[in-house]
C-alpha cells in the first residue's frame, strides 16, 4: 500500500497541469485500485465509500510522507486533497440521512425582494384557496364523451338470456372454408335495421336471424343489436319477461 | 322533451373540458350572441336554486363547476392531492403575471434570490410558459402566464388582477 | 346558499368520471340510503325541466350525462376539438407511427422539411411522446406513439394501422 508497490510510470502532472496523487494503492472488499481512481469514482458518485476503509490509506499516506526522501510536494498535496475529499464524503455518507427539507417551503425571502407584488401575491393566494373549493369535470377524463345508452328496465341478464336462447338453436360453423367472406358488423347492423324497419312492433332477437343460422351468425346479430342500442337506433323493452327490440320512436 | 337553446348550451358546457367561449357556443348552437348570453344567464339563475353546480366565467369562457358549499363532499369523493402553490412560487407567478414577457434573470433581479426552482415548478404546472425568446445575448426564454393560470385562480382575464404600481398604489388597495 | 343533500350528490356526480354507486354516495355524504335515493329522484326530476343534462342509472351506479336531444350540439362541439391536426402534423404522426422509435432528425430527413413545430404539437396533444434516447452523439430523443394516439384514431393496437412498406408507402401518406 505504498509507493514502492505501485508502478512507477505514473505521471504526477496531467497535461493540464493538475497534480495527480502519488499512486497509493488500496486493497479492500469494495475497491481495489489507486487513490486517484478511488477519488474519481467517489467524485462521480460511482462508489459507495462506506465499504472502503480509509484509515489504512491515511496511514499509508503518512508513511509515504515520512519515508520518501525527495518529496514531490505537488503530488503529496494532491494526495492529501484527494484523501481529505474522500474522508469528508465518507463522513457524510455515514451520517444518518435526514428528510430533505421541502424545497418550496424554505425561502423566507431575503432582502431585497418584490415588495411591490406582496399584495398581488396575497390576493393570488386567497384566490387559489377559493378556487380549491370548486371542481370542474375531470380535465384528464380519458376518452371521448359518449352518451350512456338507456335500455329502460332491460337488464344485462335479460340480454344474456336472449342471447343464450338463440345460441341454443344455432348450429356450429361449417368446417369447410366459406366461399364468401363473412359479413362485417356494419353489414349485419344494416340487415338488422332493415328487418326492424319492416314492422312497428318490437321483435325478439330471433327475428333478426335467418331460419338456419350458425353460431357465428348469432354472435354477430347479437353484437349488431347491442351496437344499435348503444347508438340509440334501437330500443329494448320487456314483453312478458322477454326482451324485444324495436326502432327508437316506433315505426319508420 | 322539447329542445331549448339553454339545454343545448348546458350539454355542451357539461362535456367541455375547458372553458367554452361565447363564439364557440354561438357556432355550435347556431344562435346569436345576445340569445346565447341570455340563455347563459338563465342557466346560471336556474343552477342557483338547489343545484350543486354553478356556471362561472373563467379564462375567457364559460364553464360549469361545483359550488363551494359542496367542496368537502367532492373532496371526499375525489380525494384530490393538495397542490397549492407556495409563497415563493406565488411571488414568481405574480411577477410574471404583471411583467410578462419576462426572462428568468429579470425575475431573479426583482426578487433578489435564485428563482429557478420556482420557475420550473410553475412551468411544470402549466401556469407559466415560454412565450418567446429575448433578442439579447444567449436569447433567454421569455415567460408569460397561460390559460391554466387564469383557470387556477378563477380569473376571466389578466385585467382582473389587482392593480400594482409601486408601493403607494399598493397601500391604497391593500388598506 | 344552504347546503342540501341534493346539491352535494349532484356535485359529486358532476366531477365523477364513472358511475357512482349508491354506497359511495352514502359514504361521501354521510347520509342514509333511503335519503340518498330520494335525493337522487329529486335531482332526476329537477333535471327534467329545462336542463341539458339527465341523471341515468348505469353500470350499477348513477351518472350525469347530456340528454339525447342535444347529441348533435355536443357532437358539433366535440368534433372540431378532436380533429385539429394539420396536414403536416398528420404526416409527422404517420412517420412516427410506422417508424417508431424515431428521432426528430430522422423525421426531418424523411420529410425533407423542418418538423419541430409539428413534433411539438403532437407531443402537446399527447399523441406522441419521448419513449427513450438514442445511443448516438447528443443522445437525441426517440419518439413513439401513445395510448392517446390509438384512442384518437379509434385503433385497438398498432397492428391495425394500414400496412405501409418502404418509403413509397410513406410518400403516399404524405402525398
Amino acid at each position: 500500500m505504498n509507493r514502492k508497490s505501485a508502478p512507477e510510470e505514473q505521471e504526477t502532472l496531467t497535461p493540464g497541469g493538475i497534480a495527480v496523487p502519488p499512486p497509493l494503492r488500496i486493497e479492500s472488499a469494495a475497491f481495489t485500485g489507486s487513490l486517484a481512481t478511488l477519488f474519481h469514482l467517489a467524485r462521480d458518485g460511482r462508489i459507495d465509500l462506506t465499504g472502503v476503509p480509509l484509515s489504512p490509506v491515511c496511514s499509508a499516506y503518512l508513511e509515504y510522507i515520512r519515508t520518501t526522501e525527495q518529496l514531490d510536494v505537488d503530488a503529496a498535496g494532491a494526495a492529501l486533497l484527494a484523501l481529505a475529499y474522500l474522508v469528508e464524503r465518507k463522513a457524510w455518507a455515514l451520517l444518518p440521512i435526514a428528510d430533505p427539507p421541502p424545497p418550496q417551503e424554505l425561502p423566507e425571502l431575503p432582502e431585497p425582494t418584490a415588495h411591490e407584488f406582496a399584495f398581488a401575491v396575497d390576493t393570488l393566494d386567497e384566490w387559489q384557496r377559493e378556487r380549491g373549493d370548486i371542481f370542474f369535470r375531470a380535465a384528464e377524463a380519458d376518452g371521448v364523451y359518449e352518451l350512456p345508452f338507456d335500455v329502460g328496465k332491460v337488464t344485462a341478464a335479460d340480454l344474456a338470456r336472449a342471447f343464450e336462447r338463440i345460441m341454443e338453436r344455432a348450429r356450429p360453423v361449417d368446417v369447410t372454408p366459406l366461399a364468401k367472406p363473412r359479413p362485417s358488423l356494419q353489414e349485419v347492423m344494416a340487415s338488422v335495421l332493415a328487418i326492424a324497419r319492416t314492422t312497428s312492433e318490437a321483435l325478439p332477437l330471433e327475428a333478426f336471424l335467418p331460419e338456419d343460422y350458425t353460431r357465428l351468425d348469432a354472435v354477430f346479430v347479437f353484437l349488431a343489436v347491442l351496437e344499435l342500442l348503444r347508438i340509440g337506433t334501437l330500443t329494448a323493452e320487456l314483453v312478458e319477461g322477454d326482451v324485444r327490440f324495436g326502432l327508437k320512436g316506433g315505426q319508420r | 322533451m322539447t329542445r331549448t337553446l339553454e339545454g343545448a348550451i348546458e350539454s355542451v358546457l357539461f362535456v367541455a373540458q375547458l372553458p367554452v367561449t361565447l363564439d364557440e357556443l354561438c357556432e355550435v348552437t347556431s344562435a346569436k350572441k345576445s340569445e346565447v348570453t341570455e340563455a347563459l344567464e338563465r342557466i346560471g339563475a336556474r343552477l342557483q336554486t338547489g343545484s350543486g353546480l354553478q356556471l362561472v366565467r373563467i379564462a375567457g369562457g364559460y364553464q360549469l363547476c361545483t359550488r363551494r358549499e359542496y367542496a368537502d363532499s367532492v373532496a371526499k369523493y375525489l380525494k384530490p392531492q393538495k397542490r397549492k402553490l407556495t409563497r415563493s412560487a406565488l411571488e414568481v407567478l405574480a411577477i410574471v403575471a404583471y411583467r410578462q414577457p419576462i426572462t428568468g434573470l429579470d425575475i431573479q433581479v426583482i426578487r433578489g434570490v435564485q428563482s429557478e426552482h420556482a420557475i420550473r415548478t410553475l412551468v411544470d404546472r402549466g401556469l407559466i410558459a415560454e412565450i418567446g425568446r429575448k433578442n439579447s445575448p444567449g436569447r433567454p426564454i421569455l415567460y408569460g402566464t397561460t390559460q391554466e393560470f387564469l383557470h387556477h385562480f378563477k380569473l376571466n382575464d389578466l385585467s382582473e388582477l389587482p392593480p400594482v404600481e409601486g408601493a403607494e398604489g399598493l397601500q391604497e388597495i391593500g388598506a
